[in-house]
């Protein structure tokens, strides 16, 4: 029953990124692509329960942790560098 | 606390709704980033309350690395360096979530316990599409960043391999999603990374930007994939936000590019093979629809409009004019090129476009404008025929032959509005109609143009 | 009441008091009225016309003047004329007050209510009865259109298999009524305007049009009066005005000026090294000539064509030349100043002095000059 | 069984989700209502095979009585009675949901095992809004068929008896959901029904539509609730949708009467209370937003431009000129009614509309134009001022009094374009800009039509 | 967990509805919000289950029984009377 | 080579075969120029001008005819002047070679290559050349200008105060270069503007201008010949069309007929009694009075005024009354003549009879007449 629900939460997830997005002006396109980069660092999260978790030993824990500086640096980075796209983006028009 | 920690997930995930969203419009864009920022935070500060986490060093160490160096780069790239590195982000993304998948992979082999269908199925999904993800970005980067030739590269018998690596990852994938095979594992995760190689190099650096949109959605799948593998709701929301939504934008992005998703993710696999024979085919008139051809217009620096006596036929000068003012709004240079014997009479075009009010700077005489033509990205042929038709400069044997055109074959893009195959006053063919740059929007010029006002205005 | 419409004597006036149509609405009003034989002769109408619609057609000026309540008529009268009037009566036509001290007299003298139509107050409510305004306004036109007869050249831009025929250039000088129409309508014919005038809010008005907007920073106080129309300007700022207008007269295919100042004499506001400037073949509309023109070397009546091939028209009448609308519109005004005052009980005028459309233009009652401006 | 029966529910609901989507534009709406029908069938006979379904004549008659009725109603409609009937449908509906959560409430009481108190909210919430909707709707629709009168009814104490009831409702709900007590569970029930009938019978039959609009998003949003007490999920998403969309609808059709939804609801209450005074207030200049004058124009069969100097200023006629073909397009009578004063010159809105290539036909004189003016439902004043200054026909010591205008006053809405408080050529106040009807649409002209254009074109 | 999920859905679900509808042609306001009405019979799978499921009995099972009549009500006639209307607006124009 | 343009002869003739802009263009070919003094004084171009570009302005007409290689003139020579012609010479000008048969011979005897403009080809490719429609373009253009100047009426629409003005009513017969340029030019001024052809495509033509076609069922065979001119009609067609039309008339202020058929006399399309139908004040522009007129009644240079005070002007050379852009697009036809079929190297034209345009418009050479519909 839960895997149906995730499902049906990823279907109604997917509908509403088609609606979201429907007509992007061509200066923000790639704002929009980096700023979603950013989003889809959300792995972060697996990655801290990867490495900070109990149930994770051994090797397990050393792939979280990878992931999580991996993830960081796609979190991070990726909002840094979107906000600096969108200031310049401001200031030239 | 569960309960709680989910209920966060939740505000989250509209969070990141509200800046995806909030992104794809100008005067919001930055509040939307921040917005999804903040998502984040939530999303990750709420985690570490979950009951099992307890290795708190190791968590804040990862922490601290990757944001110094996420920062360290986000801050130092220069404006032109910034597409390579969102590809390189991106990778680390999609690597990321092999990570997650792996250790989860790990961590149920390790408990003794074999996993359900289910959650290997997840698994695999996670370190295939992040794989593909990652070494896909990587290659991007290094196109991007001059690190490798950005043209397109192909090789013999590529097609063969790539046919190979597919089976063998279809019988990798559903070994292990039966009963976890580390081994079958392994396969997946190197086909991944191979495939992710092989399916980005034959892209020109040119359509990078597409292929990193592109990338973006598969990484977002990835990161939704591992949130089915360690049943986390977030992941999968977030994960499948950006991923539908990166879906539409690399197809918006295409468009922009008068292309489709397809040509530009095989188009070389197409040159190599119809490659060599290099005759001048006759080509065929191809439609565009009138979104596409906004999204082309959008994107436009300049636009020079040809209008003929369609235009007066169709009486579209108002919408013509219109459709200038908002090019220009756009950031275009718009010109209006008036052959001398456009129309049905002397100064035809002038009377109308004088009665539509566009400013006489803006009419240029052919022979200003055809000096710049190859220089104009989107030329606007509105019922145009015999004035645009290059036999008369290039096929000897045609009546009109010595008589001077406004070149518009040389712009990058043709957009030629016209309701059918009709002829122009001369009845001659016009070969300019079957060029490859060339797109023909079919219908009364005023409302095609009519229509690509309506498009520009959302 | 009865109301006459004389045959106008001037030679040059085409148009007249009456037509048809606004006869009718008159005599559907409850009043009788009379026009002389030939009264529409130039501006299309015949006496037929007249009586079709119930008026009556009268050879015998005379009586017709002696028994009249209300005369209406396009120029002023002779002096031996108002004596014919009935005592009481009211006199409408345009008069020149400024300048015919003698007239108003004999107005005083016969006890006839005189109103001149210049003097009708610039405000909404009159508009209807502005007869300036709906003068001007075709002499605007015709303004453009004789200068479009008159030129070598053509007034649009053409883009022809034998090369491209350039716009031609208007200048507009005074953006009035008659400087507005003037540029609406060589607009319309696809020229390139410029328009100048000393009320800025003028400017924008051209602009409204689509004309550019010649902006010259004359100092000083410049601008309208209370009522709309212009000061007169210092010798320094006609200097300055000059030197910046000759630039643009010297690239005009046509120059049109429309500035009057009202009761003075016109402003000459292009002067003869101007005119020698501008190219051969261009022209010059004055249509202020009939107060003394707003260009040096103007003739009243007259095309002028200077040494260097420049033609100046000082053509009188200007709106004359469209006698049949000129008459049209003009005699809805006239309908509309005696529809305003009419009494529909009693069947007369109304004639409140202290009405604010009478205190501007009712010159004479009573025996004496009633008029601020005029009181001796 | 039941993965199946739940991804069927997804399916289901997926079919809704373009059902609804299509339902919103012309083309495709009735494809829509198809769809969203199978999805409805789906899910009704996906639950049928589920685990524990064992009375099946029971269903058989119900479905069938259900089915005979409706389908005999609907059929025997006139197309005037359907908003009713809808009204009516709607109830039932509502009361099905309350039936649901009534069903399960017993359920679990004659389990004898206490049910969460997540349940009981549940339950609460489905009988709360459900009955709501259900009393609500069958007010509706007696109003709307005459069987009641149409007018608001108000009476006094109404607003202190509300209040009585939501202390009870409140007091009711928190002892059902903590203990599931029946006689609470009861109560609730009863002043839901009793709010339904309070809440619709002060409000005007003229507004029906849109209470039924947000009777029928409460009606989704008990199927929705009902969805919690029996843990379904298609019961959730499908009522969900339906909620959501049902109140932007609701929304949207206020809009299209230049109302918000406060208004309309509660507008009868200060009606009642500011009633009686009827000296005549000065008022207020207020501003509408484009998109709100966009929802009126949108419904309008008849609208009249009345242009003015401003709209010379603004060379806003190009503008004009294409937001009436638009309007004519929609469906509405257009003109463009000038006053022989209008602009600077004698004639200046002919030049102006002329180049605009505005049709004769459509230019309308002052007095031909007045005497219809009341049965227009909107007039656009366009930088016009002193030709539409009611004080010249109503206010005898002003200075225009006795000139003839544009009696733009008395059409239905009337939208005034300027840019801020500036007066006319004559400098004198406009009560216009103050009378209840008129709405202000401030900024340069041009860019507003334009703007109005844009949100027709989507 | 599973409450929470459903939540999920429910807000996913509510912010797909406000994205779906956004500019809705005046004749169109009353078939979709009869067709929308429709939908909201939903509520006839939990009365078919209230009516037919063995766990449910005594009065409950009646309750469910009625708004199984209802909601038959509802999703019936509200499919058909917005087809209808949706035929009608086609033919006008 | 050497290019000579002598003076224009004929009266009424304004216009003249080059301006100095073209003659510096023919100057940069690599041809010598040579123009007849007092050449470009109608069209407002001094001897100066021409000197000052390069040309040579030479008084003996006769050493300029004796000694030039092109010859170019607006209007068909005097007999004697063909005498005077180099052996060889390329003279180039307007001929009426259907009515002039005895100057063809000239041509022939004298073995001078004879072009006529009129016979230039109406094909895309020639359109550059085409006098004829340089020409109807600007006798379209002052038709109206006319109109507008004699008019007791003004052309727009106005809502003014003093009630409102409709716009005038014309009618355009014949729908050819001339007759669009007129639709557009009255429209442009706020007319409403019926038009009427018997080609079905010039009724679209008319349409993407803004006019209101007039569809007439005429029945039978019409429609344009390959050249694009109009066929002759039957008098079976004329009479009904001559219906049609006097209905349109009568309610018409103005009435611009432009039907001409090629080579023979225009038909008349507006008989006295239409003429007879219309509003008094109302006026008619004949643009084929030259060969014939299209109204009965029209008299060649002249205005006629009707007995019920209709005007009919049947002027000719009416692109003559804008003289300066007639001679600009006229000497740019001859300057387009020449460069197209100029040779960079030998600097001279390459005249290759089998060439589409020369096939058209050459009428003799080498002392025989080659042009198949003028050979006997
Ligand atoms: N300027 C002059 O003085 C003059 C005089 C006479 C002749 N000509 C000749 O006319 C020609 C002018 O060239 P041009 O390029 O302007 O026109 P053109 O070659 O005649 O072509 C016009 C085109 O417009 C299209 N069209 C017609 N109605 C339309 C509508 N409502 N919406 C969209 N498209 C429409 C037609 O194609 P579809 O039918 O497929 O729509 C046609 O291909 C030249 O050959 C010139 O020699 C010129
Ligand atoms: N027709 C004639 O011959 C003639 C001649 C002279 C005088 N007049 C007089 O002019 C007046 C004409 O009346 P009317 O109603 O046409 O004009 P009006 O009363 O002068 O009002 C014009 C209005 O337009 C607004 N406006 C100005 N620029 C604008 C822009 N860019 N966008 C939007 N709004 C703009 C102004 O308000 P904001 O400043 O707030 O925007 C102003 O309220 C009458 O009083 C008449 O007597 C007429
Ligand atoms: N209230 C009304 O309804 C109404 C009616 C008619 C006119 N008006 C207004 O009255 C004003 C005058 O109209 P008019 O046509 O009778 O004016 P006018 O004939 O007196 O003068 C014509 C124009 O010449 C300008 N002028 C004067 N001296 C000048 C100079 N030295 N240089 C340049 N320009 C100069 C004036 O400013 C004026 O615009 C206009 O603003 C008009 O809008 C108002
Ligand atoms: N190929 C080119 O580039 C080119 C150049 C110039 C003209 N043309 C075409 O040639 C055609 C003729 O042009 P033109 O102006 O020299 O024509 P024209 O002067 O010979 O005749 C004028 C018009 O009168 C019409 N007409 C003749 N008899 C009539 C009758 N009885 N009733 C009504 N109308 C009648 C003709 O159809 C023509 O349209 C036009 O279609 C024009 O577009 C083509």
């Amino acid at each position: 029953m839960e895997i149906i629900l995730l499902l049906f939460v990823f279907v109604l997830a997917a509908f509403l990124g088609f609606e979201l997005i429907s007509k992007v002006p061509s200066q923000l396109h790639t704002p929009l692509m980096s700023g979603s980069n950013a989003i889809s660092g959300i792995t972060i999260v697996g990655a801290l329960l990867a490495s900070g978790h109990q149930d994770f030993g051994g090797m397990a824990k050393w792939f979280g942790f990878v992931g999580l500086i991996l993830a960081t640096i796609n979190v991070v980075g990726g909002y840094l560098v979107t906000d600096r796209m969108l200031g310049m983006f401001k200031s030239k028009k | 606390m569960e309960q709680f920690i989910n209920i966060s997930y939740i505000v989250a995930s509209v969070l990141f709704i509200f800046g995806i969203k909030m992104l794809g419009s100008a005067d919001t864009a930055r509040k939307g980033n921040a917005l999804s920022a903040g998502g984040m935070l939530l999303a990750i500060v709420v985690t570490l309350l979950k009951q099992g986490i307890v290795d708190f060093p190791m968590i804040a160490i990862g922490l601290l690395i990757g944001a110094v160096i996420g920062g360290f780069w986000a801050k130092k790239v220069q404006m032109t360096g910034m597409p390579e590195l969102v590809a390189l982000f991106n990778g680390f993304g999609g690597l990321a979530s092999v990570m997650v998948g792996w250790a989860e992979f790990q961590r149920i082999s390790a408990s003794g316990v074999a996993g359900t269908a289910v959650t290997y199925t997840a698994i695999v999904l996670a370190v295939l599409i992040g794989g593909i993800t990652f070494t896909g970005s990587l290659i991007a980067y290094l196109k991007l960043s001059g690190k490798m030739g950005g043209k397109a590269t192909t090789f013999g018998g590529q097609k063969l391999l790539n046919l190979l690596l597919f089976v063998i990852l279809v019988i990798a994938g559903i070994i292990t999603s039966m009963n976890g095979n580390y081994g079958a594992f392994i396969a997946v995760l190197f086909v991944a990374l191979l495939l992710g190689v092989l399916g980005v190099i034959p892209i020109g650096g040119g359509d990078m930007p597409v292929v990193i949109a592109l990338l973006n959605s598969l990484s977002g799948l990835a990161a939704s994939a591992a949130g089915f593998a360690i049943n986390n709701n977030v992941l999968v929301v977030a994960g499948c936000l950006v991923g539908a939504s990166g879906l539409i934008l690399s197809t918006i992005m295409c468009k922009a590019m008068n292309r489709t998703l397809g040509n530009v993710l095989f188009g070389s696999f197409g040159a190599a093979a119809g490659g060599g024979a290099g005759a001048k085919v006759e080509g065929e008139m191809k439609p565009v629809s009138v979104q596409d051809a906004y999204y082309v217009l959008e994107a436009a620096q300049s636009v020079v409009f040809v209008p003929g006596y369609g235009m007066a036929v169709a009486q579209a000068q108002h919408a013509v004019k219109e459709l200038g003012e908002i090019l220009e709004k756009n950031g275009a240079e718009v010109r209006h090129a008036i052959h001398p014997v456009a129309g049905r009479m002397p100064g035809h075009m002038n009377v109308l476009l004088a009665e539509a009010d566009v400013p006489y700077e803006q009419l240029t005489e052919m022979d200003d404008v055809n000096p710049i033509m190859s220089t104009v990205d989107v030329a606007i042929v509105i019922g145009a025929n015999d004035v645009v038709n290059p036999a008369a400069v290039e096929d000897e044997t045609s009546p009109i032959y010595g008589m001077p055109i406004i070149n518009v074959h040389e712009a990058k893009t043709v957009f030629a509005l016209k309701r059918g195959e009709g002829a122009g006053f001369s009845g001659l063919v016009n070969t300019l109609f079957f060029r490859p740059s060339t797109r023909m929007l079919y219908g009364d010029a005023k409302e095609t143009v009519t229509s690509l006002i309506a498009e520009f205005k959302d | 009441m009865e109301l006459f419409a004389p045959l106008e004597k001037e030679e040059i006036e085409t148009r007249c008091a009456l037509d048809p149509v606004s006869a009718q609405k008159l005599i559907k009003l409850g009043l009788t009225v009379k026009v002389e034989s030939g009264l529409g002769n130039c501006s299309g109408y015949k006496d037929a016309d007249y009586t079709s619609v119930g008026a009556e057609v009268i050879s015998d000026r005379n009586s017709g003047l002696a028994s009249a309540d209300i005369v209406c008529r396009v120029s002023k009268p002779e002096a031996a004329e108002i004596t014919q009037l009935k005592e009481g009566a009211l006199h409408v036509s345009f008069l020149d007050p400024f300048n015919e001290a003698a007239l108003l007299d004999s107005f005083v003298t016969q006890k006839v209510k005189a109103v001149s139509l210049e003097m009708m107050p610039r405000t909404t409510l009159a508009q209807k009865m502005d007869a300036l305004s709906s003068q001007a306004n075709l002499a605007g036109y015709t303004a453009v259109s004789l200068a479009a007869e008159k030129m070598l050249k053509i007034f649009p831009m053409m883009m022809t298999p034998a090369g491209t025929i350039s716009p031609a250039k208007v200048f507009i000088v005074g953006i009035g009524v008659a400087g507005l129409q003037a540029i609406a309508t060589a607009k319309r014919l696809g020229a390139r305007v410029t328009a100048f005038d000393i009320r800025p809010e003028a400017l924008e008005q051209a602009e409204s049009l689509g004309a550019k907007a010649l902006r010259i920073d004359l100092g000083g106080e410049t601008g309208g009066t209370s009522q709309g129309y212009a000061k007169e300007l210092t010798p320094e700022q006609i200097e300055k005005q000059g030197l910046e207008q000759a630039k643009v007269c010297a690239q005009s295919d046509v120059v049109i000026t429309t500035a009057k100042v009202f009761g003075r004499k016109s402003p000459v506001l292009i002067k003869k090294d101007t005119v020698d400037s501008m190219q051969r073949g261009s022209i010059i509309i004055d249509l202020a000539a009939e107060s003394g023109g707003n260009v040096e070397g103007t003739v009243l009546g007259e095309e002028v064509v200077t040494e260097n091939g420049v033609r100046i028209f000082g053509y009188a009448n200007m709106e004359g030349r469209v006698p049949q609308v000129a008459t049209q519109v003009l005699a809805s005004n006239f309908y509309n100043f005696v529809e305003h005052f009419w009494d529909k009980e009693s069947k007369t005028l109304k004639t409140d002095p202290e009405d604010e459309i009478l205190k501007g233009c009712l010159i004479t009652d009573n025996g004496e000059i009633i008029h601020e401006r005029f009181k001796k």
